[in-house]
């Protein structure tokens, strides 16, 4: 009958037998509810992404995202001719997502709610920052060599960096096709690293190191300088260090730069908490809303259900693994000269993913010595692993993007 | 070798290279702004009428007072009352 | 004199005498005022569509909203090209209005708002949301016989739907030349809900039926089944509902898709509670008020004051009569069969009009029966008319869009 | 027929049944997640440690209680205070 | 070696030694940050400015605001092809400053903090806000005389008007190139308030003129309306002056109209409290944040580094001075007239500069006479030099633009 | 005298007697508003339920109780404790 047949066209059921993964697709939609509201996975990134894929994958409802071709042109319409033909998710993505703008909104806020004061009184732990970022490249290589074109391998190995927006950045710009699982495997990863890193650490670590205590070592030789007027250090430090990475690194200032304008307007205080509030709380949440829908709103069932996926999820593993490994090699490398000994557990939070990198170490140090509090050590590389991860996107895009 | 793979290796290298020279110029010059406000500013807030209007968050009263005020919301709201936030003056 | 001449020119005098009918949107800016801050009509929406006539009555201002044709050619404009020609109101209003974005936002925040506690108690009752939405249909044909284009006629039918955000998303989708009416009928009416809705009453419910005590029926005839764990099952349900509705009406996705994200956030509670910040309070106000100037700046005298104008404030009146008609007599006729009886003011409240409508049809009852407390029960049809009407809109943009 | 009318008529019959077999399933299956929630998951909630952070909106600080914090700022205010927001704990 | 090249080549040093003008730069951004920061210089732009100067003055990061030309086609291009081939900051610019849009949202937010309670209660020195424009046109003429085109001449003069947003709308349709320098000038100025009033002061008014009382004067000639329903009156208010304001000058109604419309529900209270928050907060500060980082990246050494520059820093505070001394010989010749005497320091606060010049007048009357407290009668004048000085813009636009 | 000279002083023109005319509007509009408003809207409110519900800005609770409130809270909080906001009831 007709109107049955209308009815019938209405629906989504005709596509829905012509490309049978979107079923597997709204599974990993409820999969990811699942890791988000249950299990408390990163719920403010995994909930909207796992909506935006729910959304997006009934084809009717012209809320997927549609990557740009030489047919659609997508990539050269103006935005009011975007929302026209290819509905308001594709709008809010090609505006916000492809021309790169919420990550570095995001990263003003992620400043705007980061306090260098650990890292400051440890300063020199922030060294331990670099050596973590060793699974990225390593992944880099190893993906390009199973056949990845640098490109792609470059955005894959940035999960290592183990930073959501770093990561979405730079996918964004390097290989947007790979854009959702991606960011799903960062942010799936930061919520595993009470996992991750207790397993790289068993492997690596020697029952012995994780006994060396930080605040004993800091009794035996001490050597630091007492910092005597902080708020003036941390107001001139995100200054002084956006200038050495505007000269040194440019193409990590989109990141950087607004994450220590964000972190400036902090530690000003009163005289800018109008600027403050709107980067920690206006601009943020929004902008985590629309990034978190549109990104999985990137993921159909053509563009996720693949092998390239599968490489990702592994890579995006090792890419971890690899870094954690790296940060505590660095510190066995440093300990094997030094007479100040220094434990191995505050090279594996260099990896980033703050604060619970730093939690994580701290449980199994204390697990190892109940006197052995090692949180606001582990918090100086830990949050100098997040400025390595800026800086090692940036060399990315400058060679690869 | 590859031109992706030679790609690939100059990435590697000319990356932790820069990632090592960033962190060690934010050792270096996080040590020497320290020294250089420890020397010539070691007290002087920047904004001596700011220091009562630090920005809301990490509110340091300290935790006997905070939980003197706590207790005593407490007692008026039976437990189910929450202090959100209290602003050093 | 030349200074004189040029100071005339300046104002907006000339333009004043040309179009006449300017001096009579003034006095209808001044009326919605009036309605917005003196007779509180639903201020949010009123006081900056009346502010929007206003400001952009007088041309110079360039603060007029332009139609679209084929000379100027504005929807393939870029935005910065429209704010140059045609000012920052019509940037707004394409970027925002005419893409249709603004509105699943704002369905986003009323979600984020929405408790379905009360539907999910009297399940049973979302039933009678359906029948309300009648109105809508029965004007579109009517609409159509009257001469209307049948996307003009559906974009006015709308307005039985009791939403202000479906109404104006409909409408831009529809017929956006009729947008300014439509939206102020939609939201003049929701505001008149407490003189409508009593007024259908009389006509149609006897004194008998308005005693039917929800409260002693549920004694009498004990069947609902107990929610133990209202936590789980209000996390739940938006999920399905999503994945039910994306499935079979995907055109009305943008908007229950986005309610029922917004009223997910709100659900799982502190773990995104940044998200239900954004949804119900940043992003939400902001939409509002550019909303509201938007849609009033679309009412200049050329395109409001037309015998169209009145079509369709006719037809929305007649559009909601019905659909509270339609809910009352869905209610008798179910009470025909059925022994537990249902009283007739549940049916009416199907309009939506949240919660109002709801607030007047307890006040009825309790009129005829002060013991007749049915606020609860009513909220269950009246959240349901959201979702009906949502639905239905999804209807008509998918056969006429 | 003209064609207006009778894509009008059409609209109105696939439209009605479309509400009608929508707000249906809402009700089916709304009853089935609660049915299926009252059996496998019938007291826990999903995160326990959320339960002590609700969300800010519908506080159901019960009313007596309420009005005793109410009546406490009032004493202290004059009347003048008003209490915007009290969240659970 | 190879490696080494390369990394040379990423970092921004290249670039450094072709324009040494850069440094200066970095040391401008420096100065502003001090100004900002310590000397607490209207700390809610002048940091984000000089923030987004060190952002933009590596070419590398991709952050400077490059100028529309008739090669690069900018302001024709899509937001998305802006970002792709410019980065974000030419995308926030053209979308958000380019077109004019972040202005009058400042504007309505301004609207939304300021109470024209003041003025009412003193409504005859409202009249003195006239006078004090007479900066903007002087330096107008001077300008146009030196040489400037007359839209620069007309950019130049607005900093006269002492009002930052007007400033920047200003500038942005008449010298877009200017807007990074008059910005500045505009900002520093006004937070130079204190030293510059008493200066003019000094050169202008006689101690005689200064002791003159004005709540005495009240005293001896009574003869103010009382207001009876203030809520009433400023509800009222804004809806006159918007419908007066948009007959005679339509060019100012981006401005005045916006104010107008955050004033009117700001004074309606609760009903619109949503509209209030929005604009007085939300959209408020983002746009505050968007505007100074902008604002700041168009400032490279290319296009700052001149002798425009220096005119504009020069000519600016020319028409401060005159605007404040223009104020002050209004009373004086009013004085000479009129049985009940004006201080003539409210005619200096005339400038606007809301609040801090009323401030830095009710110090210079207590310096001469302890019990003159004119802080309320300054606010009329001052609060009335806003609106003047958006009507002096809309009078510029509309010839000149 | 040059065309750009000429056209600048126009505007000088223009733009003195425009900023004159609008705020001699403002002075004449606000008194004939607050005449009219005295007249026939003297004592009622607008919305008579709104009065309670005054905007968050500009509360006016007179300074007396206001210092005692801040001191209440001094008390409890030893000086530290800072009151942000209290709205008028
Ligand atoms: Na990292
Ligand atoms: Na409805
Ligand atoms: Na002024």
């Amino acid at each position: 009958m007709d109107i049955l047949q209308k009815l019938y066209d209405m629906t989504a059921f005709g596509e829905l037998f012509q490309s049978p993964g979107t079923i597997l697709m709204l599974l990993i939609a409820f999969g990811l509810l699942y890791l988000g509201i249950k299990k408390r996975y990163e719920p403010l990134l995994l909930v909207p992404i796992a909506f935006g894929v729910l959304l997006a994958n009934f084809p009717g409802g012209n809320m997927a995202v549609t990557p740009s071709n030489s047919v659609n042109n997508i990539a050269h319409l103006t935005l009011i001719e975007i929302a026209k033909d290819h509905g308001i998710m594709n709008m809010l993505y090609y505006a916000l997502i492809k021309t790169g703008l919420l990550p570095p909104l995001i990263f003003m806020g992620v400043g705007a709610m980061t306090d260098f004061g650990p890292m400051l009184r440890n300063l020199r732990l922030a060294f331990f920052g670099a050596a973590a970022q060793i699974g990225i490249f390593t992944v880099l290589i190893s993906a390009v060599l199973l056949g990845f074109t640098p490109q792609e391998a470059g955005a894959l190995g940035i999960i290592g960096g183990a930073d959501g927006p770093t990561a979405i950045y730079t996918a964004i710009i390097l290989a947007p096709d790979l854009l959702g699982p991606i960011a799903i495997a960062a942010y799936s990863y930061m919520a595993l690293v009470p996992v991750i890193i207790p397993l790289v650490v068993n492997l690596t670590v020697s029952e012995r190191e994780l006994k060396i205590n930080m605040k004993k070592q800091d009794k035996l030789y001490p050597n630091k300088t007492k910092i005597k007027n902080l708020r003036v250090v941390k107001i001139v430090f995100p200054i002084v260090l956006a200038t050495m990475v505007a000269l040194l690194v440019p193409s990590s200032v989109p990141l950087l730069g607004m994450l220590l304008f964000g972190n400036l307007v902090k530690e000003i205080g009163a005289d800018t908490e109008r600027l403050f509030d709107a980067a920690s709380n206006n601009i943020m949440n929004a902008a985590t809303i629309f990034l978190g829908l549109t990104v999985g709103a990137t993921m159909t069932s053509e563009t996720f259900l693949n092998s390239t996926t599968l490489a990702i999820v592994g890579g995006g593993f090792l890419a971890f693994a690899i870094s954690i490994a790296g940060g505590i090699f660095a510190v066995k490398t440093y300990n094997l000269f030094a007479k100040k000994k220094i434990n191995p557990l505050i090279g594996a939070t260099g990896l980033s993913a703050v604060p619970m990198a730093s939690r994580v170490a701290n449980e199994i140090a204390l697990k190892h010595d109940s006197s052995n509090h090692l949180l606001q050590y582990a918090m100086s590389s830990n949050i100098s692993g997040v400025i390595g991860s800026a800086v090692a996107a940036g060399v990315l895009i400058s060679f690869l993007g | 070798m590859n031109e992706p793979l030679s790609t690939a290796l100059i990435v590697l290298a000319v990356g932790m290279i820069t990632v090592f020279v960033i962190l060690s110029l934010v050792v270096f010059s996080g040590n020497i702004i320290i020294r250089i406000v420890n020397k010539y500013f070691p007290e002087t807030s920047i904004n001596p009428s700011s220091v009562s209007k630090t920005p809301i968050i990490n509110t340091d009263l300290d935790s006997s007072k905070m939980a003197a005020i706590v207790a005593a919301v407490d007692v008026i709201t039976k437990g189910k009352g929450k202090i959100n936030k209290i602003e050093k003056s």
